[in-house]
């Protein structure tokens, strides 16, 4: 790792649209990922729930931000890590999220997924190889 | 002589819902907002949990339907017997009942 | 019927104060009377005029207080909750020598006693919080 | 009942100082008091954790509002009721809880507790007796 | 290279305490602060669970005085084997450990 | 040591800026350095120079600005969310067609990529919120 360049890692533990700390969360990675950082996002616990397919949000009133997840490729945010064990309390599985991609300028620009399914045991070490944890 | 109940916290967060759940008395309403609206899907580890305590207790549940458009959930994933409505059944519903009590 | 409303959250924060307006336009739309709208905790930062919110966001301000010019609903921000936060009206502002003031038309600050006469002289009350 | 008198719950359900809505609460309480209508205080959840003894705030620099709650007599407020569920999934026991007195004038202006310490089912019913219920 | 991980929640209220031991590791350490003091009181319904996260993860488990005070809670309720700091040795943790992470 | 501390709950409803500040105190007191404190979410009504507590709380704002003035902290306002609910300095009221402002002195109102700065510059970055 070279000296100025820090692993941040965005920690998503809230559910969309009853606070707006995953929409100012992803204000924070879409600027951040301007100054060339190592960037991952996790979501755990209700933060899985930003994800989600078919938002629509008309009738509420509220920005609909979830679209935004699909562009984090064009900023060069390639890891979102979702923590499997919060998805089945939930009652929900992979399928049930958006497909975010991504294409990998390491592999002739292929296209893959940027969402990547992790125990809880994995998203341990994930958050302890951090430099920063941004929490939201 | 009932009560309606909202609950707005997703229940995987907090206890409102099962705190809420465990004051409601028979003949009153418990509707879910805003994140509370997790709380009114099928298959999850709480859907027992939920479903029982409605049947058992003679409580009517609802959930605020454009809460659940907002966070992408369908009506195929709504628990059995609980009972959608929007803006206007939320008023009515207050209406109807004599005392709102929020478990914020 | 006649509502109380009660919105104990602030603006964009939590979604308490968007459903508490959707919830009195739906009453209103029902034949029912929200004579009052009483904003308390961090509800009183609702009633500032000096929020810019993006292009593509609703402006909550701004919806409350269309609906009160429309409909003729009090908003009533509470003092005590409001001079934590620093929410003030011109007369507040002189009164505590402050050299600004933020309050938004349709919204007026006053006690919590405007709180308690909303409670009794209402058929329902209805909080929207955290 | 009067027309003109309603009965009134305040509903505490969160621990002190963490955030502001015991204070608050309490403050709707005292300017309540004055509208002589029927005043009862409700403490379940967290919100037991309010009337614990010996709070002493001086070092987190932020004002001690319990000794507030042994005034509530002098406002003829006189009825609080804590959850002996609450209590109890919290390892508290009602010895934990200040002594809170009024002087009830019906009975040659006796010294009473305040605390009155009810079952879950009991607290259901007290909710479903009111006209008003203002959630903290 | 380990963590601090600061909990400001009662746990009696939200699940961030659960998931945080669920996530520390070895050598970590879990600072309780604000109203996430009450997770770290013995006699509860949650302490056993509580006492054999830490006992089992090798977790070092500390509780903010200041915030303990602030509640009543006096250092006879304390769960055997935790902490107590003030600020200054919340500091000091923070130090110590490699990163903080803020369970909000 | 470098400290960056973020606090994301506005003042005396949360106790994050409170113990931030408690944080910050101590940091300092052992020698550590606190470059910079960015105040995110609603964290950014800290630096509202309305607020009035009453005379027997502490004035956050007050303790947040002598200790700025004391060590040299720079106090960064997110100006996204600050917009959103209504601090504005005295540049950007102008900018925005507002007439009035409500920063405190020694805080200042700027953009994200502070914060990601100050996670790239400091040792430590703790967050207190809700």
């Amino acid at each position: 790792m070279s000296d100025d360049v820090k692993k941040f890692l965005y920690l998503n533990r809230k559910a969309p649209y009853g606070t707006i700390y995953a929409l100012e969360a992803l204000e924070v990675v879409l600027i951040g990922a301007a100054f060339d950082q190592d960037v991952s996002l996790a979501f755990l616990d209700d933060g899985v729930f930003q994800l989600t397919r078919g938002q629509d949000t008309k009738e509420i009133g509220v920005k609909n931000f979830s679209p935004t997840f699909r562009a984090l490729g064009d900023y060069e945010v390639t890891r979102l890590y979702v923590e499997r064990e919060s998805l089945e309390e939930r009652g929900l599985s992979p399928d049930d999220l958006q497909e975010i991609m991504y294409e990998d300028e390491d592999d002739d620009w292929a296209e893959k997924p940027s969402i990547r399914i992790v125990s809880r045991a994995e998203m341990a070490d994930i958050i302890a190889a951090q430099d920063v944890v941004l929490s939201f | 002589m009932s009560t309606l109940h909202t609950v707005n916290k997703s229940p995987f967060a907090t206890g409102s819902l099962r705190s809420c759940l465990a004051h409601a008395r028979s003949g009153d309403a418990v509707l879910m907002i805003e994140d509370g609206v997790y709380g009114a899907t099928a298959g999850t580890g709480l859907s027992d949990e939920i479903a029982a305590a409605a049947r058992g207790g003679g409580i009517g549940i609802y959930v605020l339907g454009p809460d659940m458009a907002a966070r992408g959930l369908d009506a195929g994933r709504v628990l059995d017997g609980v009972i959608t409505v929007d803006y206007a059944g939320f008023v009515d519903l207050a209406a109807k009942h004599d005392r709102a009590v929020a478990w914020l | 019927m006649k509502f109380g409303v009660v919105v104990s959250e602030g603006p964009y924060t939590h979604q308490a104060a968007d459903t508490a307006y959707h919830f009195v336009v739906a009453a209103l739309a029902a034949g029912h009377e929200v004579p009052r709208v009483f904003f308390y905790h961090d509800g009183v930062n609702v009633g500032t005029r000096l929020s810019v919110p993006p292009q593509d966001e609703r402006n909550i301000q701004e919806q409350w207080s269309a609906l009160a010019r429309e409909h003729g609903i009090d908003l009533v921000i509470c003092i005590a909750a409001a001079q934590r936060r620093g929410m003030l009206d011109e007369k507040e502002a002189e009164r505590q020598g402050k050299d600004a003031d933020n309050i938004a038309e349709g919204f007026r600050i006053s006690g919590l006693g405007q709180l308690i006469e909303m409670g009794i002289q209402t058929d329902r009350l209805v909080m929207f919080g955290d």
